[in-house]
């Protein structure tokens, strides 16, 4: 069986091309938000890459740490593919906005839902879907509309990405992964859609120790493992779950 | 001049009026975020987050900080939020399927415009050129009902219920009730019926601070909080 | 809260009304179907039904038990929906073959992962997806055709339905459901995209006793539980789990 | 006249090798599922189901039966299954997510016809004037790799690999290798290259079976199992 483990995160992101389209898995805070790999990129470098995800990095909404903020901040990426762009804070705007507005980086604006399944559809085979979310509005632009029941629907494509990485709570060897509580947001459909998904996990185990029932992500969409060496200091009681009565 | 509005935790409880036993609910930023301190005693409301989870508990407190708060129970403002009997955790595109699919029962949203006809904008930020869509324009498109809660003017003392809105929308003809600091306002028929206002004011106060024409309730109240 | 439990699957089923359409989870043997709920449908008598389902019942694959091939034999269907709608063995004909042939029940024969995603649509409000899967086959008839990347896709419509009759292991409550091993198959599909959704259980438990984790339908899909309350005497071993090795 | 050909489990041997460790493999019904009994030792294969398991053991044999049987364990087959340390269950559209995402490596199907382009039409039973689609034409418009498993002849002697398939389509242009009771056949650039033959057999005899012409492969060599 090859060996899905790699030792650090600089191997694990090493050979990320130039223009690379990839998937970063992020929402409200670090929980679900594989910020190693994301470091490690920004000292391997690649640029002109397209990012997808939620934000555009450092939207301030809660602890701060390094999400991808840091890879716009080191000029990597040419467009951004978010439902949340921007900082809620006027008067802290994130790099990303700066780049945005001046036209540095290119925006893609997708409603979250839409975004959500865009990404679900590239990892499922589904090149394209009817929605009526954005029908009406500035979304639609550019856009084929389809009626169904009476509702105009847009017609949305799929996206693809070369990597993806993923922040799971466990990994086993073959790949399977499984997460804690809210950490799960985007990163079960991304690890789906990418052709290459890196984890990066607080614990490896071997196959057979996880759940089946509970395994989340199959073992076969994760093709590198990574754990995390150093606690980064965020709250958090890893020794818990968050079953409130015990069968 | 200067008449009593209602506080936000007012209207907050106001809003809490329109939920049921069992409603599956989620609440926006804000005002919205409230409306959870004021469920009546007894009644179950099912609260859904866009981040993957449904049926959790109450925000963390300041109190509770240290042995609760755990960056892997958030919502969707990321606050900490406690675990519950009966919560359960799904990904995202799990997450939209119950609000694209018409499974939440209703949505309080925060405003910026909202138009006669019931049109939302609430995603641009005033004055900066730029927005975040997030997760409002699928609640505002797809949510069994949405209500929309607001200011009834904006900081200057603009009407933010327009004839039609000029700034981009969130969804078309979406809003069916809307709660202010002085008035509640139903939209049917593409028309905004004037149902309940504030202790002290008037039908033609409320109107001279709102620009298209309200039709008066025949039922019109004053608002009752509980 | 309201109460989801129903004492008996008679209760359960009872306003089922004429022209109802029903999804029925079932695949390959009893493990996954809802063959009690099926029994009270029998009997309740409702007709003119349409049946959503992977099979049209009775295909003779494995054990033989009460499917939804009663249904048929009691004249209670007056269309289905279906992936593999025949029995496999050309001697044993299924009486919903003769049906189908005779004109009396009309087919609408589906390839099973687009019969998955159109109920997964229903379920999701996507009114519509295109899939390649079909073009330039039979399937194709009367489809719109679009080409993404090169490729013909078939535009296929969501399917919903007034009832979902779903088998799973365990309920809380609150409607959570977990299931076991291979039981899911269609069943967690089916369960968000009908408007009334009826699951039949082997335990009902209090809420928090189910593993947050683990839970595959989220309880605000299910509106009626009912515990199956005899052994139809299965090979089943409901005292264990599929857990290779135990962490 | 009456010369030996490959055994249905000779056949599944060869299809065996066409394995890989890792590989992500979903095997039909019949010849197919005969496939799993020769993976290479030291091999990891991981077995799809459409019912949804991934990575699961061995079919239960009849001694195994009553230990080990549980109608919650079984392939799309309604075979009993075995529990396999990393196995792990998904829904029906997770499962064809898997499908049709194009995330399976490699299937074997049986056949019905097989076209010189490669179309496959295994779905109508023969005479019979209904059929079952089931998950095979998923399967077989985007498994990465189509592996047509057949007798090279129907039971009355009729070729099964045609100009132009008489019956109902599986799939067009799918088919990647054809393996038969007595040939081995690549389908490449909408030709039929004759790669490997069984012990006995000549290219014309080969090609006496064979409707459309075959072109013969510079390196055509012999059927080796092992």
């Amino acid at each position: 069986m090859i060996n899905k483990v790699f030792e650090t995160f600089e191997e694990a992101v090493k050979d990320v091309p130039d223009g690379a389209v990839i998937m970063v898995g992020n929402f409200a805070g670090p929980g679900g938000t594989p910020f190693y790999l994301i470091q490690a990129l920004r000292r391997q470098g690649a640029k002109n890459l397209t990012i997808v995800a939620n934000t555009a990095g450092g939207i301030g909404l809660t602890l701060d740490y390094d999400d991808h903020r840091i890879l716009f901040e080191n000029k990597q990426v040419k467009k951004v593919i978010a439902s949340f762009p921007f900082s809620t804070s006027a008067s802290r705007p994130s790099v990303a906005e700066k780049q945005i507005l001046s036209g540095e980086v290119e925006l893609e604006i997708v409603p979250q839902g839409t975004l959500s399944e865009r990404i679900r559809a590239g990892g499922a085979g589904i090149p394209a879907f009817y929605t009526p979310t954005g029908a009406g509005t500035v979304i639609e632009k550019g856009k084929e509309v389809g009626v169904f029941d009476g509702r105009p629907c847009l017609l949305e494509r799929a996206l693809k990405a070369d990597y993806a990485f993923v922040r799971a709570f466990k990994a086993d060897l073959m790949g399977n992964l499984v997460y804690r509580g809210t950490q799960r947001q985007f990163n079960p459909i991304m690890a789906i859609a990418a052709r290459t998904t890196i984890a990066e996990v607080d614990q490896v185990v071997d196959p057979g120790e996880l759940d089946p029932e509970s395994i989340v992500t199959p073992g076969i969409y994760v093709k590198r493992i990574v754990k995390v060496k150093e606690d980064p200091g965020f709250p958090r009681h890893l020794e818990r779950n968050f079953q409130v009565r015990q069968a | 001049m200067t008449k009593e509005r209602l506080s936000r935790e007012a209207m907050a409880m106001r809003i809490a009026k329109e939920l049921f036993d069992g409603a599956v609910v989620n609440l926006g930023i804000g005002i919205p975020t409230l409306v959870s301190s004021f469920v009546p005693e007894g009644m179950t409301v099912i609260y859904h987050t866009e981040n993957g989870a449904m049926g959790f508990g109450p925000v963390v407190t300041a109190e509770e900080m240290k042995e609760k708060a755990d960056i892997d129970l958030v919502n969707a403002s990321g606050q900490y939020i406690t675990p519950q009997a009966g919560m359960c955790f799904f990904h995202h595109a799990d997450s939209f399927t119950m609000i694209r699919g018409g499974h939440i029962d209703m949505t309080v949203l925060g405003v910026l415009q909202v138009s006669e006809k019931g049109d939302l904008a609430n995603w641009m930020f005033p004055g900066r050129g730029v927005g975040n869509i997030g997760g409002g324009m699928d609640l505002a498109f797809n949510a069994k009902r949405v209500i929309a809660a607001t200011e009834h003017t904006t900081k200057d003392g603009k009407p933010k219920i327009v004839k039609r809105c000029s700034v981009a929308l969130t969804a078309p003809e979406c809003v069916d009730l809307i709660v202010t600091d002085i008035a509640v306002i139903e939209v049917k028929d593409k028309s905004l019926w004037l149902r309940e206002l504030a202790p002290g004011w008037t039908v033609d106060e409320v109107q001279a601070l709102t620009e298209p024409t309200l039709k008066v309730a025949p039922d019109l109240k004053e608002i009752e909080l509980l």
